[in-house]
């Protein structure tokens, strides 16, 4: 009971339960939501689209309360393109996680948001900032977040790989968000992807009927299954 | 810190075994009859659990129980008047007359004085001497003989309007008369009906149908009137003694 | 009624675990002191199932629930049963703590087995596994320690048919068509749109549409339900219970939603 | 009988100078005073029958019924006093609702079977309590197939292909010996039943009785119970024809 | 003034919000705001918006209006449906219809959807989930038809049908087994029909009467009172009292001349006596 901040959260609140996920290879990066958006366990929205457009490549995704990421992601969307204006260039994916970082940081009392950015730039290329709940900043090959994210760093721990290329990339991705979906009840839906390169920002929709598959366990409460009738040897009792 | 809601205070989070079911149910005396209603709908919170749940029952020949507020509580008591109605017949050979069966609930409810049925009832009848009598019930067992009474969700808005009606309060009888202590059959059955659609007009928690149980006593003069109502059935076996009809009615479903 | 079972028969507050995401286990404290202990024990369900629903149909009782067991908002057991046959007209279908579900099933067996040994000719119907189960519920809710689950039970016994409800209070309602948990808001409405004035001449396919079309649309929106279920019809023949099926889902329209305001990209 | 007159049989507690119970044996008396009762393990199922004998006209037809069910797949024949065996069935239902309880699974036979031996036996240690007057048999289809138990006034039980018990039990017990057990159907075996109570009623000449049968098997899904009326009165017309091809042949 | 050395974070001053939940604790709730249990509703058809809602008010489990008017003006061709409180939904729309009025005069242009959705979501948001309003907002403009939610804290959603309110479950269920793309104006407006008889039916927070409006590019449809499945009943008896039935203590007539013409303009709702 100890470990819930009730503080965090607002009554009656839009919460983006949420798993999402973002992960650079060679020549971008790769991020990914669920579409899930609940009010306690009612799917208010089932069809939410948490990937959201900051600048022309860089996109973060969205997790906690839905007002509030929103709110910072408007700020955010508002404050690069007075930044582009005024420096004549695009952002650079740092520039952009560095002003949700301030902030989330700066109002890490008022706001319950999980953001995740991601996208390319001139500089560095692919990039992936992670800015969990206390508003810190996190350079990383790959990163998740959101509450399905817990089911799956084990696999994602497992299963990472560098150099990958951007189906692998995609497969990954996919594979893991299907994952935390179907174990968590605050996910699901469909999963939207980006794929942010140089040259273009590519959608990749996977429909919530066609979420890649894993074990899918057969799991029978009651009285195990008989196996067959094994009748064993009667051994005599050894006397004296 | 401002604009959050304020949780910070340990909350106690404990199982409540209560809840309210909604409804309404009343219950008027006349002269030589008794007439108890009830709506059917059961409710909790903003939803509709069953659009047809009697509140109503009939206990004896002569005494008919409506009760409200929470249904498992209420369902359980009704069951065990009657089983406690049921072991007198057997001790005694007769029902049990109205006015002990009164006595008989409010003991039943305050034996339950520190964990109470959170019901509110009202027994209609017909006395021993053949008049009509209404008894109403606080949850733990204060009760009085009434000509009227509503209780339940919608209690606040039905019996303002019985007391005008019934008790004539508020009104000024015209020079040299003086309006009747008991009103007839053909008078009171309106007035239910209309308490009840009026609830449900303004309570969202009143509708769906509406039970209203008649008693006539031994001989009643509304025996004429009462077998041309719509949608009237009787439950008595006999023409002998006490005689008891219900009358069932649509109310809106909104 | 409210559909976390979290929250059943407790005090309204939105402000509690409101995103209902953790199962909030806390064991009940009878060893404070001499007074404290045995007064009162308080508990939560744990491992939960979520809505029920049934119809009833020209020939019986259609009744369906989903596979999950959740644990707070982990979708942890993904091929539970839900729907208990007792005896042989009657089917029983539960929401809210499996712990407390699968007692009852205990229950319900060892009733059955008194009834059956005395071979006397008579069994038990729906009506009278009901009246049971009210009876156990209001009692253990009386000693405030309720069996966390809200229960449908449907049957047909000598040609009549039975549908009602029993939850952790010991209240109990019937009508032609229930629904526990989140499907009491959400197939509620459908399923009395489409079978109310129907109950004796829908077929057992026009139910299984009617059935499935509502398990579909909660799934779509109970984020503590699973898109595989079972059906289990109760008629004159008798009690069947399906094996799991799979629900049938549509995502397509939301491939060109883009962000959630101006955004187009 | 040796022990009349030597105070050695006035009460369980007491062993005679011989090692014996007399009271034990009494009850086994007692048992012999009775109708027969037998069952039968074929391959799938269990067969029980049982003479009732009818010690009055007035009686209810089916009444007093001495074969009981003890769960689902669990039935019980008792031979001896009527109402030990009514007793003895209902502490067999309470110990499988106990096992029910315990292990949440169906009981096999021999733990109730055991269980009855151990209750059965304490009724021969006290010289408070008499013995159970009554064997009893006990038939199941459980997870190790179908199983067959006596439990004897002395609290001893052990497992059969084929049981009998009361008055005719040895006449029984040679016609059980010439069926081949092993191979029989249920059908079958219920015809040999009905066979065998008739004939060790033809041989001791009894007053009226009634077949009362039931049965364990894949036709009653492994429950027990009676046998269908229409399944009774066919074995009957078969056992009731033995005689008369006797009587021809005569 | 106030003093240089107090602190004044800048934004909104909750301090009363303390002072009302002291009072509360005291004994000295607030008082009972009018809420619109409400079940409203939108869905997007071929050519545009059709938006839909209960007539529902409700003080506690009191009706308080039978037939109020819950799909509120923004501008011509925008309409927003309010949940909640009904004072604030109130309010919020009428605050941001002004605004929308100001803003198009100033742009010289037909203000677009998401400007009436973004100034309701800053709004919303600025107040931190205190102005309660749940709303449904819909519209066509330049760039097509659009169809918004927009949470009391300040979150928006964009759907192709939608539902708030305390029906909108039941309503939400309706869409769910019959919206599709593309509909046409009946069907879509059969559907809304639908979604808000469920709300109705089987939500206590909803009731009474249907309203709708259809937007489309050029043209605005309010069909307010649609359909009307509540009417009340015939009372069975007469409830005019004799003249004196109140008592009095005094008499006094007299006598007010006023030369009056009235000339009635349009109808208005009557209203409802009973």
């Amino acid at each position: 009971m100890d470990h819930i901040d009730f503080n965090r959260l607002k009554t009656g609140e839009v919460n983006l339960g949420t798993s999402i996920m973002a992960v650079q290879f060679d020549g971008g990066v790769v991020i990914g939501a669920d579409s899930r958006t609940t009010t306690g366990s009612y799917i208010a929205n089932r069809v939410t689209d948490k990937l959201t457009h900051v600048h022309d490549r860089i996109y973060c995704c969205r997790s906690g309360s839905a007002a509030d990421t929103q709110a910072v992601a408007d700020i955010v969307h508002y404050s690069l393109q007075m930044y582009s204006q005024a420096a004549g260039k695009p952002p650079s994916v740092h520039t952009a996680a560095a002003i949700f970082q301030k902030l989330c940081y700066e109002n890490k009392d008022a706001l319950s948001a999980g953001i995740i950015v991601a996208g390319w730039d001139d500089s560095v290329g692919p990039s992936v900032y992670n800015i969990p709940l206390g508003g810190g900043l996190f350079r990383q090959p790959w990163a998740i977040g959101g509450s399905g994210s817990t089911y799956v760093y084990g696999y994602c721990d497992a299963t990472y790989k560098e150099g990958w290329g951007r189906d692998e990339t995609v497969n990954f991705v996919k594979n893991t968000l299907s994952l935390a979906m179907s174990r968590d009840g605050s996910s699901g839906g469909v999963i939207r992807m980006c794929v942010i390169t140089k040259d273009n920002v590519e959608r990749l929709f996977v429909p919530g009927n066609e979420l890649p598959k894993f074990w899918e366990g057969h799991e029978v409460l009651g009285a195990a299954p008989k196996l067959g009738k094994v009748v064993p040897d009667v051994v005599p009792m050894a006397v004296e | 810190m401002p604009g959050m809601v304020s949780t910070s205070q340990p909350t106690q989070q404990s199982f409540n075994p209560y809840t309210e079911n909604g409804g309404t149910i009343l219950a008027i005396a006349g002269a030589d009859f008794s007439v108890i209603a009830g709506d059917t709908r059961q409710s909790e919170g903003y939803s509709i659990q069953t659009r047809y749940a009697p509140k109503v029952f009939r206990l004896t020949d002569k005494a008919v129980l409506a009760v409200n507020g929470f249904a498992a509580d209420g369902n359980m008591f009704v069951k065990k008047v009657r089983q406690r109605l049921e072991w007198y017949r057997h001790a005694h050979a007769k029902d049990m007359p109205i006015r002990a069966i009164a006595r008989l609930i409010q003991t039943m409810l305050y034996a339950r004085r520190f964990f109470p049925y959170y019901v509110y009832n009202i027994l209609g009848g017909i006395e021993e001497d053949g008049t009509g009598a209404v008894y109403s019930f606080d949850p733990v067992g204060s009760y009085e003989r009434e000509a009227c009474r509503a209780a339940g969700a919608a209690q606040s808005l039905v019996q303002p309007f019985l007391d005008n009606q019934i008790y004539f309060k508020n009104q000024t009888p015209a020079p040299g008369t003086s309006f009747p202590k008991h009103l007839p059959l053909s008078t009171v059955l309106p007035l239910v009906i209309d308490s009840f659609t009026s609830a449900t007009e303004r309570h969202i928690e009143v509708g769906d149908g509406l039970e209203i149980y008649v008693v006539l006593a031994k001989g009643s003069t509304s025996l004429q009137g009462i077998t041309s109502i719509r949608g009237v059935q009787e439950l008595t076996a006999t023409s002998e003694g006490e005689r008891v009809f219900v009358i069932r009615r649509d109310l809106k479903k909104d | 009624m409210d559909h976390f079972p979290t929250n059943w028969g407790r005090p309204r507050n939105d402000a509690i675990d409101a995103y209902g995401t953790y199962p909030i286990h806390s064991r009940p404290k009878n060893d404070q002191d001499a007074f404290s202990a045995g007064v009162q024990r308080t508990q939560q369900p744990i491992v939960t199932g979520t809505s029920v629903l049934a119809i009833k149909y020209k020939d019986g009782i259609m009744m369906a629930a989903d596979n999950l067991a959740s644990y707070g908002s982990l979708a942890r057991f993904k091929d539970v049963r839900r729907l208990h046959p007792v005896g042989d007209h009657t089917v029983i279908g539960a929401g809210g703590d499996m712990s407390d579900f699968q007692y009852l099933q205990t229950i319900l067996d060892e009733l059955t087995i008194s009834e059956f040994t005395a071979q006397d000719g008579h069994s038990l119907g729906p009506a009278e596994i009901h009246e049971y189960l009210a009876q156990v519920m209001y009692a253990r809710r009386s000693k405030m320690n309720p069996l966390w689950n809200s229960i449908l039970v449907g049957g047909v016994k000598d040609g009549k048919k039975f549908l009602s409800y029993v939850d952790l209070l010991g209240t109990t309602y019937s009508a032609s068509t229930l629904a526990t948990g989140y499907g009491g808001h959400i197939a509620q409405p459908l399923l009395r749109e489409a079978v109310e004035g129907r109950e004796d001449t829908l077929t057992e396919e026009q139910a299984l549409a009617i059935i499935e079309n509502s398990m579909r649309v909660l799934f779509y929106r109970d984020a503590r339900s699973l898109n595989k279920y079972q059906v289990a019809t109760i008629t004159a023949a008798g009690v069947s219970i399906s094996e799991s099926k799979h629900l049938e889902t549509s995502w397509s329209f939301a491939e060109g939603i883009r962000g959630y305001g101006a955004q187009t990209q | 009988m040796t022990s009349i007159g030597t105070g050695y049989d006035l009460s369980a507690s007491t062993y005679s100078p011989d090692g014996r119970i007399f009271q034990v044996e009494y009850a086994n008396k007692a048992v012999e005073n009775s109708g027969t009762a037998i069952g039968l393990k074929v391959k799938d199922g269990i067969v029980l029958a049982v003479e009732k004998l009818v010690h009055s006209k007035l009686l209810v037809p089916g009444a007093n019924r001495r074969i009981q069910t003890i769960d689902r797949h669990i039935g019980l024949a008792t031979a001896g006093l009527l109402a030990d065996g009514r007793h003895l069935s209902n502490r067999a239902r309470d110990e499988a609702a106990n096992y029910r309880e315990t292990y949440n699974a169906p009981p096999p036979l021999k733990a109730v079977a055991d269980r009855l031996g151990l209750y059965v036996q304490a009724y021969t240690l006290y010289s408070s309590v008499r013995p159970f007057g009554i064997s009893t048999i006990l038939g199941t289809v459980d997870e190790d197939g179908p199983g067959l138990f006596v439990v004897e006034p002395s609290g001893i039980f052990y497992g059969y292909n084929g049981a009998a018990v009361g008055k005719g039990k040895q006449l029984a017990k040679t016609e059980l010996e010439k069926l081949d057990l092993s191979q029989l159907s249920l059908r079958e075996a219920v015809i040999e039943a009905a066979r065998i109570i008739y004939l060790v009623h033809e041989d001791t000449r009894e007053k009226e009785f009634e077949l009362e049968m039931s049965w364990i098997g894949p036709e009653t899904n492994n429950t027990h119970l009676p046998v269908p009326q229409d399944l009774l009165e066919e074995a009957e017309t078969k056992a009731k024809e033995q005689f008369e091809f006797e009587d021809d042949a005569a | 003034m106030a003093a240089p050395n107090v602190y004044r974070p800048t934004g909104f001053d909750f301090t009363n919000e303390l002072r009302n939940n002291f009072l509360t604790q005291k004994g000295l709730p607030l008082p009972k705001a009018t809420s619109t249990g409400t079940t409203i509703v939108g869905c997007l058809f071929k050519d545009g918006i059709v938006l839909g809602a209960d007539t529902r008010a409700t003080e506690g489990p009191i009706v308080a209006d039978k037939n109020c008017e819950k799909i509120h003006y923004i501008t011509e061709s925008i309409r927003c449906c309010g949940a909640g409180t009904a004072a604030d939904t109130e309010f919020t729309t009428a605050l941001i219809s002004s605004n929308m009025e100001l803003h198009a005069l100033q742009t010289g242009r037909k203000p677009r959807v998401v400007t009436a959705m973004t100034m309701l979501k800053q709004m919303l948001f600025r107040y931190q989930g205190h102005v309660g309003a749940a709303l449904v907002l819909g519209g066509v403009d330049a760039t097509g038809p659009h169809l918004f939610t927009i949470h009391p804290h300040g979150s928006t959603d964009k759907l192709p049908y939608v539902t708030m309110g305390s029906g909108s479950l039941a309503a939400m269920a309706v869409f769910e087994s019959g919206w599709k793309p593309n509909m046409e104006r009946e069907e879509a407006l059969r559907l809304v029909k639908a979604a808000i008889a469920a709300g109705i039916f089987n939500d206590l927070g909803s009731g009474s009467n249907i309203d709708a409006c259809i937007i489309t590019e050029n043209n605005t449809e309010m069909l307010r009172n649609v359909e009307m499945p509540n009417q009340r009943v015939q009372k069975e008896r007469d409830y005019k009292f004799r003249r004196g039935t109140t008592a009095w203590k005094k008499e006094d007539v007299r006598k007010f001349v006023v030369d009056e013409q009235t000339t009635l303009i349009g109808g208005g709702d009557e209203m409802d006596t009973s």
